[in-house]
């Protein structure tokens, strides 16, 4: 695993609370380095979270957090952002954190396009709470809840995302930490929505998706793939055997929402006091 | 001769009842009136009954009252509605030809879509409605006239000239009517200086956010808070006011929290339900110490139960929103001077204590149109206790009264971290229990100087010498006054509490040796109880209404003289 | 409009809170024809709904009634389905309900493929609420809260449907009672989550999407189109100009989640006594 | 010679912790030992500390001792972590490779890797541990290599003889230190009969929901509450009881109003934070007043605060959780016995009165390991309440004590209408006046039977003598019994609830003349208002705990000790 020191790095000796072989430790290395090489300055990222071990991420991470409520993330996100939108926004969460608790959330965010990355590690699996079936699960393994195995359909958020016509769908794989972090790399610089599901090895609690597993049903889209088709893009979703990763759709044409609304450059803090001659008027209108 | 009517409009959803009040009460109060009107409406949107009260007193009064001194009934389902308000000593104008069966000798036969017809359109027949009801009062026509040519101008002289015409021969009615049943025109009560804002609960409570600096709002809509989102919406422009209609009221709370941890100054509003839903972010707020400012516009429940009627249902749902032990005030102003003003004071607060603050208000309140004097407009300072951070820029620090300078993200260089676990002084996760008793006394710390701050209630008679003080909160402050006033007993006086958590120690002393009365629109008299839990004092006796209507002056009254007898 | 007396009907005088024209009102026909026509015992049916003027269906129509909270209908609708597989389940909500407030129940209804229709009145707007934006509003419709128009991405019901893998996803036009009926019937016959997304005109609030307009802007599919291809159906759902009316998908192979999780015919009502042996069994592995 | 023994392991999570201690206890309580267990562990999988105490008692204990007697500690962090409960009594059992320089003199150096390779692999450390646990209590090795056998016996002999010579490693070189150090070996106090089950207050609570027929889950996981949904999802198919994993809060209780409208017997269990979400739903259950019982695993608050330790801060929450006014019941049970006894009367007391019935439990609770004879498990008689309807069915139809007969659908020939918005008797919408006022009576009316019916206090010592009164609810149950015991002062006795709402009216009585202490694991004193304002007494002394931790005897001795000097 690439290691190189960044100046998102938390302070020396800092308490990981991630099991010794979780994929999460190399997702951590492939963000901060992402953030590193893009050369963003730490006092202007937020990254915001949820409940769970994915969404403990930005508590090893050296910037601005806003760790918030299980599933709650991207609304926290959406009011950080219409409040200042100079702050580079970042969601970390997990696949039950915003698929689960948090999927109404993740169906009208991506319906405003603000700008933000939503990077989702996707164990399939409630890690945190011990091993419970998550939205992403897959058919069959059983669990303390799902004791006769899963049997839901598992969620597709990327196909999902794409029905809501998502402007930009990735997927990756924590393993190859220089090809996440790349990824990770164009979904930060994409301006709108953007979201990248990460598949993610949980090594205590999803004995299904090993990193073996996820090796063998994994494949990167062809060099020479164009991300510009949303019915293709859909179609490979729609594949089970392989699953494909990198970067399925990006269309930066879609407004932004905080174009469309118009809010300008200034961050909110800096006008909180309300326009005297506008407030006379506003009054005189009720004479 | 009447020094204080009572006229009410009744009709079903989209028969225009809104606009016959709104031409009115725009006229009497350019006329120097005292005006009150409260209105009560179906959750539909065309049929049904809706009904509006106006009130035209000599002193200022803000409350309903059940009598009806006069009754313009649009539909004859509005007379069966009102039945138990009208007497013999009321006049009822209605159009004896939509009423069929249903009419009754006693009724005026009002001709409105004969004289809108004869104008050119059934549409002008509110119109004639207005006419007639200032014919009666025996308003000069000229105030009305200049109303419509005001409102209608932009539409061209054509449509002017037809709304004058629909005036006049309404009014022309009006005036022969009352001479003919003899009503007394309405004597000079007008002592209203022209300079008073014409506005309801709604409109005062947005007017106080945005004199609070208030630049951020997301919410769902929920009556009777959605009021306040319309108004602020409606202001996106002139102030730079972010506005978000969120997809459930999760989202806008947590939006919320998102907004305020990067420096807005953040409000959202809905109603019990789906205040419920808000419950789990409240608790986030108090974690985290974020400001937020929560409106709360109360309705009958529970569940879904009268969306569009009024109740003081929720404020133990507020009081103890949110798991787990952290500090909250709650406003619940009562006329639109308190509405405008203790918005300003939840921002405030919300912002030097870094805590969420809650608004109740109500139905009845926020629909509820009045006047307040142009200079009554109350302004606070605004506070916003923002600070530039240092590199080593911790968010919780440890200080003696609970609170930490409040940084945010991308202000100085310091790093900003909010943690909805339990956490240390710089936000980080932890599980230490020394450091979590620590924390949990740094939200709770602050409860005190709170306390200490909260808004004294406001003494209406004599409470110093009265034996027995009737307690009112929120929107029941006019009733109450007015309720005391009829009276006319020393031994009663009132307090109303424009703030009802914390509350003051000077309450304590306010109560001590009297007989306590408390009443509210609720079910089993929660401020009663909180009362008593602050206070320590028994509650002698609870006046509660529940029916999703408010009280009116005359059952306070009649409530007061039984206790009297007692 | 096809007024046959049937079983559903109220009785007489019944006061019905709509608006005169409002498409709501036939609706509730081709629902209680439906309902009718396919022979169904109303002591069987229970419908379901949440909060608006689409929720207060049930209220009109003689049957069952859960009339729960606003967004919640399709939890409550689980829950009855799996306390009772006898019963005939039918949820009937507006846009506000089903896919606002009720977003994240309607990705994981579908996922469970519980056997429940579910009826969507989709007029485009908050209509009780008094005409806010809807999920489903059009770009650029004033509103008492988008004083600009509203800005965001229309939700496409019918494609996240399908990109969950929906069995059955439809769309009616309630100004056509006869279609709207036989769509509605097809659903209810369909065993699995059925979706009918209704294009039901507000006369009050909206006023783009008229009955003029949904005339002019809809189009049957055509007679021989085949509804087995997701791919295909998702294509014709990304369609914005003549927007296709119909069956779009249908596929009865998914498995029931009633049959997956093994609940047998017999209502819970009639087993809530715990078997005796079982129970000394249990407690015996504690000794 | 101890009589009373407090022995804790601590390692870091998947140490194995919980393999020794479940050997150790099935071992004691086949001995016929009393036994208790508590455990504290982090909010990981993997590292940090977990702690789990076992306690050998003459008399049946359940409470948290502070004092440790004998520490096994797995890893360095565990003795950093324990450092406050360590005394010079105090044995410690280390492995001196493992500690490097953290190793001090008085440890004893404990080699279970040494020994566990000696047999063939470091998995065997946690059979050499308990072995060397038995070896110092002078325990029989045969009763523990029984248990192994039975254990291990479906993996062939190998495994077998292989746990049995890393068990006999550790036995001796237990007995060896016993020696050497002088410990006595423990007195025979094992007074137990072996015909008790051994079980954790999850699988109580479980017990109770099967033993009462509850055959519907829908629940999302949280600690503490998931233990409840794991447990009924193991015994789906032995009960025929319908399992769901919930997306949300939210779905889960609105899944489970509706299964409870068709007949289900329906439970939902969460914790503090998923509990907010559910308000809205508990509010809709009043309203249709549908049954449902509602397990809340209380954690520290507010937001996610500490997840995995305890608290009793929902207690308010839950109390006025749901907007609007309607009727409740809150059980708050603290021992196993109680837990399997309230949850059936939940269920019973949902059923009869239509009603949202609450369980309140804690962290430290449902993790406690204990025994309970076999006989003690109380089965109450099932309760439906469900009549085949008529054609003429009225769903909320009037009664005198408010409660109208409950029809679900496709059982008769009536129709069943539910509806969350105010209804009339049939369960239609209405918007009038007066039927709104009968609804909301009928809802509270039920209150005054439920309030005779409610569970009384139970009395700890001379209650009726005692000057002071110590009060306590939920887990606190063994920990005031113990403290009051130890204290053995005559001028204390305690009353344990495990109802806290409504209170029985005796509870007034019980309360007269007497200084109330309430002691209880929050940080403002929840039960205690709650006592004041259901009583009109006040509480002289609160005490208070909200680390995280729950109460230890030593503690509450002094803390009971503190007062009786003031
Ligand atoms: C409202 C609420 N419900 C439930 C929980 C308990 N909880 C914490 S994390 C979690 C699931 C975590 O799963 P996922 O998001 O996939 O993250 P992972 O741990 O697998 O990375 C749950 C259910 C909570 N904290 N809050
Ligand atoms: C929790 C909650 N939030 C908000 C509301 C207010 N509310 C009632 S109906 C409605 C929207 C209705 O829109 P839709 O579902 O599209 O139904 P329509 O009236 O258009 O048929 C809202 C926001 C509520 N009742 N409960
Ligand atoms: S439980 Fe799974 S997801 Fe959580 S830290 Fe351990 S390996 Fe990673
Ligand atoms: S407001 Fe619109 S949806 Fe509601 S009843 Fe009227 S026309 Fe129908
Ligand atoms: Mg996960
Ligand atoms: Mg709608």
């Amino acid at each position: 695993m690439n290691k190189t020191a960044t100046p998102f790095d938390m302070p020396q000796g800092t308490d990981v609370a991630w099991c010794p072989g979780c994929g999460n430790h190399m997702l951590l290395q492939a963000m901060k380095s992402a953030l590193h090489e893009l050369g963003i300055d730490r006092n202007n990222v937020v990254i915001v979270s949820g409940i769970g071990q994915a969404a403990k991420s930005p508590q090893y991470l050296n910037a601005n957090m806003f760790n918030g409520l299980h599933g709650r993330s991207l609304p926290a996100a959406l009011g950080i952002k219409l409040s200042n939108r100079n702050l580079v926004v970042i969601v970390e969460s997990g696949d039950g954190d915003m698929y689960g608790e948090g999927g109404n959330h993740f169906l009208h965010a991506i319906r405003r396009n603000f700008d933000v990355t939503v990077i989702v590690h996707n164990n399939m699996v409630y890690g945190l709470t011990k091993g419970q079936a998550s939205p992403t699960s897959q058919r069959g393994m059983a669990t303390p809840v799902q004791v006769n195995g899963v049997m839901l359909e598992p969620f597709n958020p990327l196909a999902v995302a794409l029905a809501l016509n998502v402007p930009f769908a990735a997927r990756a794989y924590a393993g190859d930490v220089e090809r996440t972090k790349s990824i990770i790399m164009q979904a930060i610089t994409f301006k709108g929505f953007s979201i990248v599901d990460v598949f993610q090895p949980c090594v205590v609690f999803n004995k299904l998706n090993t990193y073996q597993w996820f090796r063998e049903n994994t494949t990167y889209l062809p060099e020479n793939y164009k991300p510009d088709n949303r019915g293709a893009a859909l179609e490979l979703l729609f594949q089970t055997e392989k699953l494909p990763l990198g970067i399925f759709y990006s269309n930066e044409k879609r407004d932004l929402y905080e174009d469309l609304i118009n809010i300008g450059t200034t961050p909110l803090y800096q006008h909180d006091q309300p326009d005297e001659n506008a407030f006379q008027h506003m009054i005189d209108a009720f004479l | 001769m009447y020094r204080d009517i009572s006229i009410v409009f009744s009709g079903a959803a989209g028969q225009g009842v809104k606009t016959i009040t709104t031409a009115l009460l725009h006229v009497l109060k350019k006329c120097g009136y005292n005006i009150f009107s409260c209105t009560e409406y179906m959750s539909r949107i065309r049929g049904g009954t809706n009904t509006t009260e106006i009130r035209i007193t000599e002193k200022k009064r803000q409350a309903y009252v059940h009598h009806i001194d006069m009754l313009f009934a649009l539909s004859p389902h509005s007379v069966e509605h009102l039945q138990k308000r009208i007497s013999s000593n009321t006049f009822i104008f209605a159009e004896k030809e939509r009423f069929g069966d249903q009419w009754a000798t006693n009724f005026i036969d009002t001709p409105l879509s004969k004289f809108a017809l004869e104008t050119g359109s059934l549409v002008f027949s509110n119109i004639v409605a207005a006419g007639v009801a200032f014919g009666i009062f025996g308003i000069p026509i000229e105030i009305f006239t200049d109303y419509l040519h005001e409102q209608f101008a932009a539409k061209g002289d054509e449509i002017v000239a037809k709304n004058r015409a629909a005036a006049k021969l309404g009014y022309d009615f009006g005036k022969h009517i009352a001479a003919d049943k003899g009503i007394m025109p309405l004597v000079n009560i007008a002592t209203e200086s022209p300079d008073t804002l014409l506005m309801d609960g709604s409109t005062a409570l947005g007017i106080g956010a945005i004199a609070a600096g208030c630049n951020f709002i997301s919410s769902y809509p929920m009556s009777p808070g959605t009021g306040l989102l319309t108004f602020l919406a409606s202001r996106t422009k002139s102030f730079g006011i972010v506005v978000d209609q969120a997809e459930d009221e999760i989202a806008a709370i947590n939006a919320g929290l998102g907004a305020s941890y990067a420096g807005a100054k953040a409000i959202v509003t809905t109603s019990g339900g789906g205040f419920d839903l808000m419950q789990e972010g409240v608790s986030l707020a108090g974690m985290i110490e974020t400001p937020l400012v929560i409106h709360i516009g109360q309705r009958p429940g529970p569940a879904t139960g009268l969306p569009t009627r009024t109740e003081q249902g929720d404020l133990n749902l507020a009081l103890h929103s949110g798991h787990g032990d952290f500090t909250k005030a709650i406003f619940s102003p009562g006329t639109l001077e308190e509405l405008i003003e203790t918005m300003q004071r939840a921002f405030n607060l919300a912002q030097e204590y870094q805590i969420p603050v809650f608004i109740l208000t109500d139905q009845y309140l926020l629909d509820s149109i009045s006047t307040i004097h142009r200079t009554k407009v109350q302004r606070l300072p605004i506070e916003t206790f923002i600070i530039k951070t240092a590199p080593t820029y911790q968010r919780y620090a440890f200080s003696d009264n609970g609170i930490s300078p409040r940084g945010i993200p991308g202000y100085g260089e310091g790093i900003v971290r909010v943690d909805s676990d339990e956490h240390d002084e710089n936000g980080l996760i932890t599980e230490n229990f020394g450091v979590r008793e620590q924390m949990v006394n740094k939200r709770l710390t602050r409860q005190l100087s709170l306390r200490g701050a909260a808004l004294l209630p406001t003494l209406i008679g004599p409470v110093n010498q009265a034996k027995r003080v009737v307690i009112a909160w929120g929107s029941n402050h006019g009733v109450l006054e007015e309720a005391l006033d009829i009276l006319s007993d020393n031994t009663f006086a009132g307090l109303h509490f424009s703030q009802v958590y914390p509350l003051n120690p000077i309450v304590k002393s306010l109560c001590e040796n009297k007989t306590l009365i408390v009443m509210e629109n609720n079910a089993t008299g929660q401020f009663a109880d909180l009362i008593t839990l602050e206070t320590g004092k028994p509650i002698a006796h609870r006046i509660l209404k529940f029916t999703g209507e408010p009280f009116s002056v005359e059952e306070v009254v009649d409530a007061l003289k039984e206790i009297d007898h007692e």
